[in-house]
Order: structure tokens, then C-alpha cells, then sequence
């Protein structure tokens, strides 16, 4: 195995275009690292690209946050204007394993390694994050929702790094929030994970809304039907249950050691109807 | 030597106060020494290939290539390890773990191992052995094991303890049998019964210290092993038998051990690394990886427990009856029958009877956990108990104290109890704060007796009085929690001297005899017996001393205060003599000062405890969390109250995980899923309260200080404490083990079906 | 394969070492540096045995390349005293009875030490989460707590 | 006379008897005369044995004097953790 520390991104996605099938992008590692632990592991080339400027950074423009590639999770949680726009991304983000985890995971590492009980993942697709990619032929963005294809596998072609994920600005009266179940209340990986973004319009209805589920798929994924269930409406227990039927529905989980078909499955439209509540608030709803 | 070992009431000095321990610096700077700290000159590593099959037979085996892989110095299979266990069955069953023969039996299941110069190559070396695998049907429910069809993992093996003796093979090893008196015609007297099939899935110890040692064995036929271990006797021991090797030219010595629980109680892959060094003429570091730890070292048993009692409407119980099935990995043990032990020990019963089938199943050896099978049978009778006394709609504390065993009753599983404390912990419960605490929305309490043999054993150690009056103390029992303090404080206690005067350490097999392990409670109970003998020796020795030194007859020399007095008026100007006085003129009174103490420590009587757990269980996820807990239980007199108090609240805090998360999960192809601390889910910080502990102090009358074990009873109620309390907080009882949230929230839903 | 050189700075020390691509943090420290009181309790950063502090983040040394260590600052439990004066939590880690066999101590004297520098009036609650990826066998964790909290109050002057 | 009660696994090994009356002052002397009377109980009497005497588990102390009309059983040795 070789490791590279390139300084600039052009550098490593050369690197990497190069480079066998067994290329891995190292930022902060915690996934990789584990899998290196396998004995049937086998990796041609590492390459790091903390050293890469800019990368570390969380960046505030006029009208977006773009976190950098190699910006450990724990940093996110202490941008105060980031909490404060996207409260449901960072606790996601800061959901991800211990705090020790904290200090060196990463959201694009998150996504990249495409698990579908990623937790920063469906806080980030229900607000409709957006990847910044660098590869060989330049720069492209596509919504954070397409990065993934299945478990371990995502649409990122050979020699392509997620630079940086970018967060629109959230525009007034809107919220998100983000829940997982765990069977202990740290440490574990999602059985379930839910993410609502929304957003209100002059009459404290909700206007537009993004629900995405995790852990009960083969993908975090969007689903519009869920999210059609709460337009138009303040939350009412009648919305809320058909949002919880509708996410129980799409949820198409599988039995393994975290969890049941069932237990996903109805633990999904609970989660749904309690996270969908904080956006609300949230974004200064009042039912 | 005889020693007194009856309790004599008395102000105790040292005993009782909680001191700094002796090994607290080394281990908050990193500088004790554990299993995997330890490195010799030219070692070299190695690894165990494991089989990936639950059930294989092995045909054929190359290790050529591996062997001639550059930087490789040995590969070992069965081979190297002859069957030297000359019919010894328990023997056996370590040899075939340590390394299979014919038949691959678990997932895990070792079959060959190499020792190179490094990781890498020791790794690549083991894709390098070729196995070629016969993969036969598995099974490893219990359940599944004890049906007429099931596949059959031993052929030569029959049920014993049944009549007439079977002629077919069966997963079933024992049946085992206990009780006394007429459980139908109990039951026929009963007002009501309660009767209902309970399940817990096998736990692992969870020590976070892989199995770790080094081995070193010479060309001229001694050999030395460093390693972590609950008894380094034992291990050399074992390791003697399983490779040949004469006792006294193996050298063992204990690292600090990072946790064991009972997990590290026999060997493993020591043997393993013994041979690898014989074959390689170099020492050898093994350490196993999280991984291998849970797929091959000894988890505890799967259960499948059914309970019927029954009783009066005046809550004077009848009749009661358990049948326990306890799954024992590839081997059998004694799982079962301990279970059907002690699963009524805590009551007064006439009509008893409990049937304990051991079962063999594909999965790792079952090793001894903390009160080795009696949280699952306890978990079972008191869940049954708590559900009877609903059903009279009496309180669940009188109930257990109506019908509590106590001095004089017949214990279900024969003897006739002496004195014992499990009514002053139900007593303590009852007038208990927590029990009368209020409970808010969807929360519920519980609670659960338990009860465990303690044992003692044979126990030696050595007390050196130092030439300026300071004590060396070497003890032959591992230090699993503390007892260097423990027994530093006997020592003091017993010569006069102060605690920090007195330096214990663990001595290696070649410097102290024999000492049975660190289990079944004994550690600071039979130490603190050899300490006190030891100390009594070295006592007499300092009155002689003084004797000479005064030139008066010894028998005129008492021992008082750490001091040796001239008696009676006739020597009335002789001040008297401390320790250090004596010490410091030991090399004139006839040279060195020591107490020798070897002895068996039997009398550790019987223990008790009563837990009471308050949850809060979320209705729509069915996630659980303990929002208090409290621990009372005997320690006959608590000899560092600091780790006593820590010895309660790390049962409770297992036995928590056992009840609420943990738990082996096989996939359909018969290997372990979940071999990590990620998806083998122990309790984490946030997950637990602080855990409230009340020590009783009930003397023991077979140790001079009243001394018990109090190692292992606090692991026994929590699974029923936990279960009672989760039943009580959803209306629905909850008879499975763990209660993941999937389990409580399906059976929730089949309620509100 | 080839070494890659590394400089680093352990406990306040300039080091240098080789390592392999692939040899992790915990690897050199122990395998390498002699640095063994960071333990291996399971190489997939379930644990926490391994905490070190990097750049003044705990993380768990078994997730971290040796090859990373380049240029940045690690401390490690054999740094945490000063000379043979212990820091609080050592000191009240010992005398809370906040440790039995030991092996997780080390992790959880950095990951507290981490806490403590970022936090020095945690709530129980910020204590038990911080503390999540350390796990214990032993003690239940109800000592654990306390001495951090003792540890704390020292540290801020109060009382313990 | 002691009256010694077996454990199950032990009754068939002794005529299929559950209860024996034994001549003895001590467990060593208990375990000799069983030993002699039924030479199939020398193998658990080895390595599996321990003795209870009024309640109290004896696991090594052979020396231990039987009190006269004490209660004993015969147990299997306890594993422990």
C-alpha cells in the first residue's frame, strides 16, 4: 500500500485516476481505517487529502456554507452561524459514532462511504445539500441524493474526490432536524434515520418539504410522498399520522442484526412524525 | 500449618477504610504492564487460522506454502498438539478448542496457526494453508439442538443421567435433576400457578483486554509465559498437560489482567503459542484480535428456561418447578446443572424440582461468566415470581420475603442453608428510598433476588518483613479488581502496621505455591485468610525475635498494637518493640523475617443479593433506559468498601447489558454476525445512572474478619430487576433476553392486537 | 514496501519515526515508540482504549495512519503528568476508585483531559456522553463519573 | 454413621443407591470407605467432588471432621467466574 499526501486537489484526483481499483480517499479515516482491520483487505494506494488547502475549512459565503472535504464532524457543531442555519445537519453530523469519531469523521466521508444508516445523510438530502466534486475533467455539483447507489457504492467515476458539500442558505422560516434510533443511546448504528426540512409560508402552513429516510433502503433516500402528506398543513395529528404511514410505507428495510423489517419499518413514521415536529418549531410554526 | 479461620468479632483498624491502591499509579500513567505490553528479544508473531464454518469436518491440509512463505519460523496444527489428555474429557475439550482435530465445530474454531517475523507475513502466511472443508449441517439454537432430527456434533456422544442408558447419539450431554418433596401434589394445593417458557441469548464477558501472552520456550525443556490470565497456576497447569512439559520448568507469569470475569479461567491459544515457540525456537506473541475474542473464546450460555409455581392466596408458595436448557458451545460443561441449582436457591420451598439438560450446539466453548449460570435461571424464577405475586396482587418484596430461604430450610438444590442473608436484603430492599420512590409516565419498577456459590480453595502466600520494618506481600490470586489493596489492608490490620507499610504483588509460579484462581468470588476472600496466616506466622517468628532480644522466655512475649510486650510485671522497664524495632535487628536474631501461609479456604458460604430497577420505556420504539438502580447484598464485612461498592455496580451494569441489548446473533449460515463492540452492544456511559450500592455487613463465621466474596452475586438479579421493571412499565411481561427495543416494541404491538 | 519517515510531536517532544503506509497510530506508538500504556482494546474505534489527543482532539489511535501523525502534536497518557507531579484526573481517577482492572484507564484519562480542556464545568450528562466512546467493563461507570467531576472541581478551584 | 446423599449423576455409579450409610469421622475417610465400597465413583471422586456438611461447601478440606448426625451431600464442584 502506498500513501500519498497531495497538496492540491488537481494532485489527487491525478493520483487517483492513475491508480488501481483499490484507491481509497482518506480525510478522516474512521471507515476506512476499519476496513483496513480485515484481514481480506487490500489497498494499492491511500491518498490524504487533509493537506490540500481549503479542505479543513468551513466557508460562509453570501449565500451558502461549504464544508470542506476533511472537516472533521466535531468542527461543524462549533460553527455557531452553521448551527444556527442548520441545526439538523450538525446533529447529525455529530450523531456519528463517539467523540473520539467525532474528531475525525467527516460528512463527505459519510456519504462517500455510502451506507444507508449513514446518519448525516438524510439531514443533509432533506436539505438538499449539494457535493462538489472534483475529477479529472473539472468540477461538477449534483445533489447530495444521487452520490449514493447501493451499500458501499456510489456514482462517483474513477479519480473523482467530494471537495466540499455545499448548504444553501435557509430561507426564513424554515427548518430541519434529523433522528436516528439506536438501541443504546451512543455508540451504535442507525436501525433507523430520519430527516425533515421545511419550510412555512405566511400563514404558518407548510409550504415546501423534504422528508429523507435512512437505514431502510439500500440507499438514504427522498421520499416525496411522505413529504406530500404535510403540505399545506400545520402538523395536525391527522398530517402527522399520514406522514408516519406514509414513511412506514416507503420504508423497504431489511432484517439483519440492528434491527427487524417491522421494527424499521414503524420506528421510521415515528421517527418522521417527532422529527418533522422540531422543524417545525424550528422554523416558527405553531400548530 | 493449622489456622483458625472462625470469625472472631473485633475492632478492626485497617479493614474497612479505603485506601489508595497499590497499582492506581502505574495504571493512570500507563505503566502497568498487561498481556499485550510485555516483548522478549527476537520475538516473533503469530496468528491462528480460524475456521469459517460452524460445523466442518476437516479433510485434508497443506501448510507448504506457508511454511515456505520467507520471514515464516513455524506453522502448528493439530498435529503439534498431540492428544496428551491421557481420557480426561474437560482436558480434551481445551486441547480440540485450542486447536481442532478432526472436526471444525464453531465459527472461530482454530485449525492452524503460524509465528513469523512480523504481522504481515504471519497474515499472508495464512492465506497461504490450504483447508479443504467437508461443511456438515450445523445447529446452534438450543432448542433447535435438542430435537430428534437435529444435526449431531459428537457421534460418540449419549445423554448421561438418564435411565435406561440411551443407544443414540444426542446434542443433549446431561440431564441433571434436584429438588425434593411432591411437586404435583404442591401444585394441586395451589390457589393459583404461574407457568411460562422464558429464552436469554448467550452474552460474552466483554473484558476489554484481548487474550495476550508471550511464549517462550528454551532447548533445554523449560519455558516461560507471560500472559493475562484469572489463574497463572492453573494456566501453567493446563499448559504442562497439553504440551508435555514437567510443571516446574514452566514459568508463568500473570500480567495485569484487563478484565476476565470468568473468561480467562482456562486457556485458549496459549497452548498455541507454547508450540509455535517449541517449533520456532524463538519466543512467540499471540494476542487475539476483538474479533477473534468473540468468535472464539468462551461466551456464556444460550437459555431456554420453562418455570411453573404455584401458591397459596396467601402467597405461601406450593410447588415449584423449572426445566432449563443451557446451550454449552461444542463441549459439555456443567452449565445446565448449575443452573437447575440455583434457580430456586433464594426460597423455601418443600416441593422443588428443577431438570437441567446440557446442550452442545456450534458455537464457541462456553467459559464461565460471573455466577456462571445463575442470572438466566434467576431471570426466569423471579420474572415468574414477580408475575405470581401480580397475580395475588400482593407486593412483590412480601412475597419474597414470606416465602425467602433462611437458616434451617432445605436449599433446592439439597443441603440444609446455616445462617445466610438473603432476608436482611429483602428487608433492606423493603424499607428502601427507591422502593418508595414515585414513578412518572411509561416508567415501571422492578426487582429480583439472586443467589451464588461462593468457593475458596487452596491459596498460598508470602509475607516478608523488610529490615526497616515494611512488609512485601506476594499473593498467588490475580488482581481482577483491586484486592492488592484489599489484602495490603488485611496485612496491616493484622501486624499493627500501617497500610502504606505494606507493598503486595502478584508472585509468578516459580517464586509461590500453588493458588487455585481468581474465580467464584475468592480472590480476597481466600487471600485474606492465606494474609492473615501468613501474617500470624510472621508474628510469631517477631515474638521469638523479641524474645531473644529482651533474653526472656517467648512465652512471656505478646503481641499487641503492632508491637511485641514483655507480660506481666517482672520485665515492667521493657518497652515494647515495633515491627521495625525487631526488623531492624533481624539480621542479628537469626536473619530474615517471613510468614509462610498455604492453605485451602473452604467455608466461603453462600451469598446473596436484592436489586431494584427503575426503567423508562419509550412505547412507540420500545427503547429502554435504567433511570435508577440500587444494589444491596452481603459482603460479610467489606474489606476496601470502594471496591466492594465497585464490584456491585459492575455486576449490575452487565447484568444490565445482558437484560437489555447484548447478545450473540448467528446468521443462517452459522457464523457469528456480530463479532465487535459496535453491533455486541455493552452498556456505554450515558446509558446508565449512577448505581446506588448498600453493603451489608453479615459476618461470615468462616473467615476471622467475617469476610465474603462479593465478586460475582451482583450480576445475578439485574436481568429479572431489568425485566420486572420493563414488564411492569408496558403491561406486557417480557420473557426474552435481551429486551432489544425490536422485542419489546413486537410485543407491544401483539398486546395492542 | 517502503518506510515513510515521519516528524511529529509527541508530549511536547520532536520525534521521528518510520512507519509502513498502512501501520496505524496505536501500532507506532506501541510498537515503535515503546508508548504502551494506549491499548488495543478492539482496532475499530469501538472502544476508546486507544484515546490519544491529536492536535487537541481525542481520537482513537487505532484509527489513525502513523503517516498522519506528520507535523501535528499528539499527547498520550505517558504525557499527562507532569514529571511526578499527576494531573487531577489521575489523582482523583485513583482516588474514587474510578478504575479496577485498568485497561480502559488510559482512554479514559485522555478523552476526559480532552473534555476538561474544552469544558471545565461539564454537567453528568455532557460527562456521560463525552465519555460514550470509552467503554468500561469493570466499574459501571458510576465512579468513573464522580472522579471526573471531582477532577473537574479541583481543577476549577472548588472544593472536591 | 453418616448418611451421605449422592448428586443424580453419581446414584448409578453406587448400586443405583441415592442415600449410603458410611462409617466416618472425616471427608478423607468418607471418600476412601465410598471409594472402596463403589470403585466407580474413584473417577468423580478425583477431580469432581465436593462435600457439603451442614450447609457449609467443602471443596478441598478433606480434613474436615463430620459432625455426628451432621447432613451430607456430595456435590459437583462449582465452576465460577
Amino acid at each position: 500500500m502506498r500513501y500519498e499526501r497531495p497538496e492540491t486537489i488537481m494532485d489527487a484526483t491525478a493520483l487517483l485516476a492513475q491508480a488501481s481499483d483499490s484507491a481509497f480517499v482518506l480525510a478522516g479515516g474512521t471507515d476506512l481505517l476499519v476496513k483496513m482491520q480485515n484481514d481480506d483487505f487490500e489497498a494499492e494506494l491511500v491518498v490524504d487529502i487533509k493537506s490540500i488547502a481549503g479542505m479543513a475549512d468551513v466557508v460562509e459565503t453570501d449565500d451558502s456554507f461549504v464544508i470542506g472535504a476533511a472537516v472533521p464532524c466535531a468542527a461543524l457543531g462549533e460553527h455557531e452561524a452553521l448551527c444556527a442555519a442548520w441545526p439538523g445537519v450538525v446533529e447529525a453530523a455529530n450523531l456519528i459514532g463517539s467523540t473520539q469519531i467525532q474528531g475525525r469523521c467527516t460528512v463527505a466521508g459519510n456519504l462517500c462511504n455510502a451506507s444507508p444508516a449513514a446518519d448525516s445523510v438524510p439531514a443533509l438530502v432533506a436539505a438538499n445539500a449539494q457535493a462538489r466534486i472534483a475529477g479529472p475533467d473539472g468540477i461538477r455539483t449534483v445533489a447530495v441524493e444521487d452520490i449514493p447507489t447501493g451499500p458501499g457504492k456510489t456514482s462517483l467515476a474513477k479519480g473523482e474526490i467530494i471537495e466540499a458539500i455545499v448548504l444553501a442558505k435557509p430561507t426564513d422560516r424554515s427548518g430541519d432536524a434529523y433522528l436516528r434510533f439506536i438501541p443504546r443511546t451512543e455508540m451504535d448504528i442507525a436501525v433507523v434515520g430520519v430527516g425533515v426540512c421545511l419550510a412555512l409560508n405566511d400563514d404558518g402552513a407548510v409550504a415546501s418539504v423534504r422528508v429523507a429516510l435512512g437505514a431502510v433502503g439500500p440507499t438514504v433516500m427522498l421520499c416525496p410522498e411522505a413529504a406530500e402528506t404535510l403540505v399545506g398543513t400545520k402538523l395536525e395529528d391527522a398530517a402527522l399520522e399520514a406522514l408516519a404511514a406514509a414513511c412506514s410505507a416507503a420504508s423497504t428495510p431489511i432484517d439483519d442484526k440492528r434491527g427487524t423489517v417491522d421494527f424499521r419499518k414503524q420506528v421510521a413514521g415515528v421517527l418522521a412524525r417527532r422529527a418533522a415536529l422540531i422543524a417545525f418549531e424550528r422554523a416558527g410554526g405553531s400548530q | 500449618m493449622s489456622f483458625d479461620a472462625a470469625y472472631q468479632s473485633q475492632k478492626l483498624k485497617s479493614v474497612g477504610t479505603r485506601p489508595l491502591r497499590p497499582d492506581g499509579v502505574d495504571k493512570v500513567t500507563g505503566r502497568a504492564r498487561y498481556g499485550a505490553d510485555f516483548n522478549m528479544p527476537g520475538q516473533l508473531v503469530a496468528r491462528v487460522l480460524r475456521s469459517p464454518h460452524a460445523h466442518a469436518r476437516i479433510v485434508r491440509m497443506d501448510t507448504g506454502a506457508a511454511e515456505a512463505l520467507k520471514g515464516v519460523k513455524a506453522v502448528v496444527t493439530a498435529a503439534d498438539l498431540p492428544d496428551l489428555t491421557n481420557g480426561d474429557a474437560e482436558l480434551f475439550a481445551v486441547l480440540d478448542n485450542c486447536m481442532a482435530r478432526t472436526k471444525a465445530l464453531y465459527d472461530g474454531h482454530a485449525v492452524a496457526a503460524v509465528a513469523a517475523i512480523d504481522e504481515r507475513t504471519a497474515k499472508q502466511a495464512l492465506k497461504l494453508i490450504e483447508v479443504e472443508y467437508e461443511i456438515l449441517p450445523h445447529v446452534v439454537d438450543v432448542d433447535a439442538a435438542m430435537v430428534a432430527d437435529a444435526p449431531i456434533l459428537n457421534d460418540e456422544l449419549f445423554t448421561g443421567g438418564v435411565d435406561p442408558k440411551p443407544d443414540t447419539p444426542s446434542n443433549v450431554a446431561n440431564r441433571a435433576e434436584f429438588g425434593h418433596g411432591d411437586v404435583d401434589a404442591g401444585f394441586a394445593e395451589a390457589d393459583f400457578i404461574v407457568e411460562r417458557s422464558y429464552k436469554t441469548e448467550q452474552t460474552h464477558q466483554g473484558y476489554i483486554e484481548p487474550h495476550a501472552c508471550v511464549a517462550s520456550c528454551n532447548p533445554d525443556g523449560t519455558a516461560e509465559l507471560w500472559v493475562c490470565t484469572q489463574g497463572h497456576f492453573v494456566f501453567r497447569q493446563n499448559c504442562a498437560d497439553l504440551l508435555g512439559l514437567e510443571v516446574s520448568k514452566l514459568r508463568v507469569t500473570s500480567s495485569e489482567i484487563g478484565g476476565g470475569f470468568g473468561g480467562k479461567t482456562h486457556v485458549w491459544a496459549e497452548p498455541v503459542a507454547l508450540a509455535l515457540s517449541r517449533k520456532a525456537g524463538r519466543p512467540v506473541k499471540l494476542v487475539m484480535s476483538r474479533d477473534e475474542v468473540f468468535r472464539a473464546s468462551g461466551p456464556t450460555s444460550a437459555t431456554s428456561i420453562d418455570v411453573k409455581i404455584g401458591a397459596k392466596a396467601d402467597g405461601k408458595i406450593t410447588a415449584a418447578m423449572a426445566t432449563l436448557r443451557y446451550s454449552s458451545g461444542p463441549y459439555p460443561g456443567m452449565w445446565a446443572e448449575l443452573g437447575a441449582m440455583t434457580s430456586f436457591a433464594c426460597y423455601d420451598l418443600e416441593n422443588v424440582k428443577t431438570v437441567g439438560f446440557e446442550v452442545i450446539v456450534n458455537r464457541p466453548k462456553v467459559a464461565a461468566y460471573r455466577a456462571p449460570s445463575a442470572p438466566m435461571a434467576a431471570f426466569a424464577v423471579e420474572s415468574a415470581i414477580d408475575e405470581l405475586a401480580q397475580k395475588l396482587g400482593v407486593n412483590a418484596v412480601e412475597l419474597r420475603i414470606k416465602n425467602a430461604a433462611r437458616e434451617g430450610t432445605k436449599s433446592s438444590y439439597g443441603p440444609v442453608y446455616g445462617p445466610i442473608g438473603i432476608g436482611p436484603t429483602l428487608e433492606a430492599a423493603q424499607s428502601h428510598p427507591h422502593m418508595s420512590a414515585p414513578l412518572g409516565k411509561n416508567q415501571g419498577r422492578g426487582m429480583a433476588c439472586g443467589f451464588w456459590f461462593n468457593f475458596g480453595g487452596q491459596t498460598c502466600s508470602d509475607l516478608n518483613v523488610n529490615a526497616d520494618g515494611t512488609v512485601a506481600l506476594a499473593v498467588g490470586t490475580v488482581d481482577v479488581g483491586g484486592s492488592r489493596a484489599s489484602l495490603s489492608l488485611i496485612a496491616a490490620e493484622e501486624l499493627g502496621i500501617d497500610y502504606k507499610d505494606v507493598k503486595a504483588v502478584v508472585a509468578d509460579t516459580a517464586t509461590l505455591g500453588y493458588n487455585d484462581m481468581t474465580d467464584g468470588s475468592r480472590g480476597t476472600f481466600s487471600s485474606s485468610m492465606a494474609t492473615i496466616s501468613a501474617a500470624r506466622n510472621a508474628i510469631a517468628i517477631m515474638r521469638a525475635r523479641a524474645a531473644l532480644t529482651w533474653d526472656i522466655p517467648v512465652e512471656d512475649v505478646y503481641w499487641e498494637d503492632g508491637h511485641a510486650k514483655a507480660a506481666g510485671t517482672k520485665y515492667g522497664n521493657l518497652s515494647p518493640l515495633s515491627v521495625r524495632d525487631i526488623a531492624a535487628e533481624s539480621g542479628n536474631t537469626g536473619g530474615p523475617i517471613a510468614g509462610h501461609s498455604e492453605l485451602v479456604a473452604d467455608g466461603a458460604g453462600v451469598s446473596f443479593a436484592t436489586h431494584i430497577c427503575d426503567v423508562e420505556v419509550d412505547p412507540e420504539t420500545g427503547a429502554t433506559s435504567i433511570i435508577r438502580y440500587t444494589v444491596i447484598q452481603d459482603a460479610g464485612k467489606a474489606v476496601h468498601p470502594s471496591y466492594v461498592e465497585g464490584q456491585y455496580q459492575g455486576g449490575a451494569a452487565q447484568g444490565i447489558g445482558w437484560a437489555l441489548n447484548e447478545e450473540y446473533i448467528y446468521g443462517a449460515d452459522g457464523r457469528l454476525q456480530n463479532s465487535g463492540f459496535l453491533d455486541y452492544r455493552i452498556p456505554v456511559c450515558s446509558d446508565l445512572p449512577m448505581i446506588d450500592t448498600q453493603i451489608l455487613e453479615i459476618p461470615n463465621p468462616n473467615h476471622p474478619y467475617g469476610v465474603r466474596g462479593v465478586g460475582e452475586t451482583s450480576i445475578v438479579p439485574p436481568l429479572a430487576a431489568t425485566a420486572n421493571a420493563v414488564s411492569n412499565a408496558v403491561g406486557v411481561r417480557m420473557s426474552h433476553i435481551p429486551m432489544s427495543p425490536p422485542r419489546i416494541l413486537a410485543a407491544l404491538n401483539a398486546e395492542r392486537d | 514496501m517502503s518506510s515513510i519517515a515521519v516528524s511529529t510531536t509527541i508530549n511536547g517532544d520532536d520525534v521521528e519515526y518510520l512507519c509502513q503506509a498502512d501501520e496505524t497510530l496505536l501500532d507506532v506508538l506501541r510498537n515503535r515508540l515503546g508508548l504502551m500504556g494506549s491499548k488495543e482494546g478492539c482496532g475499530t474505534g469501538d472502544c476508546g482504549a486507544c484515546s490519544t489527543i491529536m492536535d487537541g482532539r481525542v481520537v482513537c489511535s487505532c484509527l489513525v495512519l502513523g503517516a498522519e501523525a506528520q507535523g501535528r502534536s499528539i499527547e498520550t497518557i505517558e504525557g499527562m503528568a507532569n514529571g511526578s507531579e499527576l494531573h487531577p484526573l489521575q489523582t482523583k481517577f485513583i482516588e474514587h476508585a474510578a478504575l479496577q482492572c485498568g485497561i480502559c484507564t488510559p482512554g479514559f484519562l485522555m478523552a476526559a483531559k480532552a473534555l476538561l480542556d474544552v469544558n471545565p464545568e461539564p454537567t453528568e450528562e455532557e460527562i456521560r456522553f463525552w465519555l460514550a466512546g470509552n467503554l468500561c467493563r469493570c466499574t459501571g461507570y458510576d465512579k468513573i463519573v464522580r472522579a471526573v467531576q471531582a477532577a473537574a472541581a479541583e481543577m476549577r478551584g472548588e472544593a472536591a | 454413621m453418616v448418611d451421605v446423599t449422592l448428586w443424580g449423576g453419581l446414584v448409578p455409579l453406587a448400586d443405583d443407591q441415592k442415600t449410603l450409610s458410611i462409617e466416618a469421622d472425616t471427608i478423607r475417610e468418607l471418600l476412601r470407605k465410598l471409594q472402596e465400597r463403589y470403585p466407580a465413583l474413584s473417577g468423580p471422586i478425583k477431580n469432581e467432588v465436593a462435600v457439603v456438611i451442614d450447609g457449609v461447601i467443602y471443596r478441598n478440606d478433606w480434613s474436615q471432621r463430620i459432625p455426628e448426625g451432621a447432613e451430607v451431600f456430595l456435590m459437583r464442584r462449582l465452576a465460577g467466574g
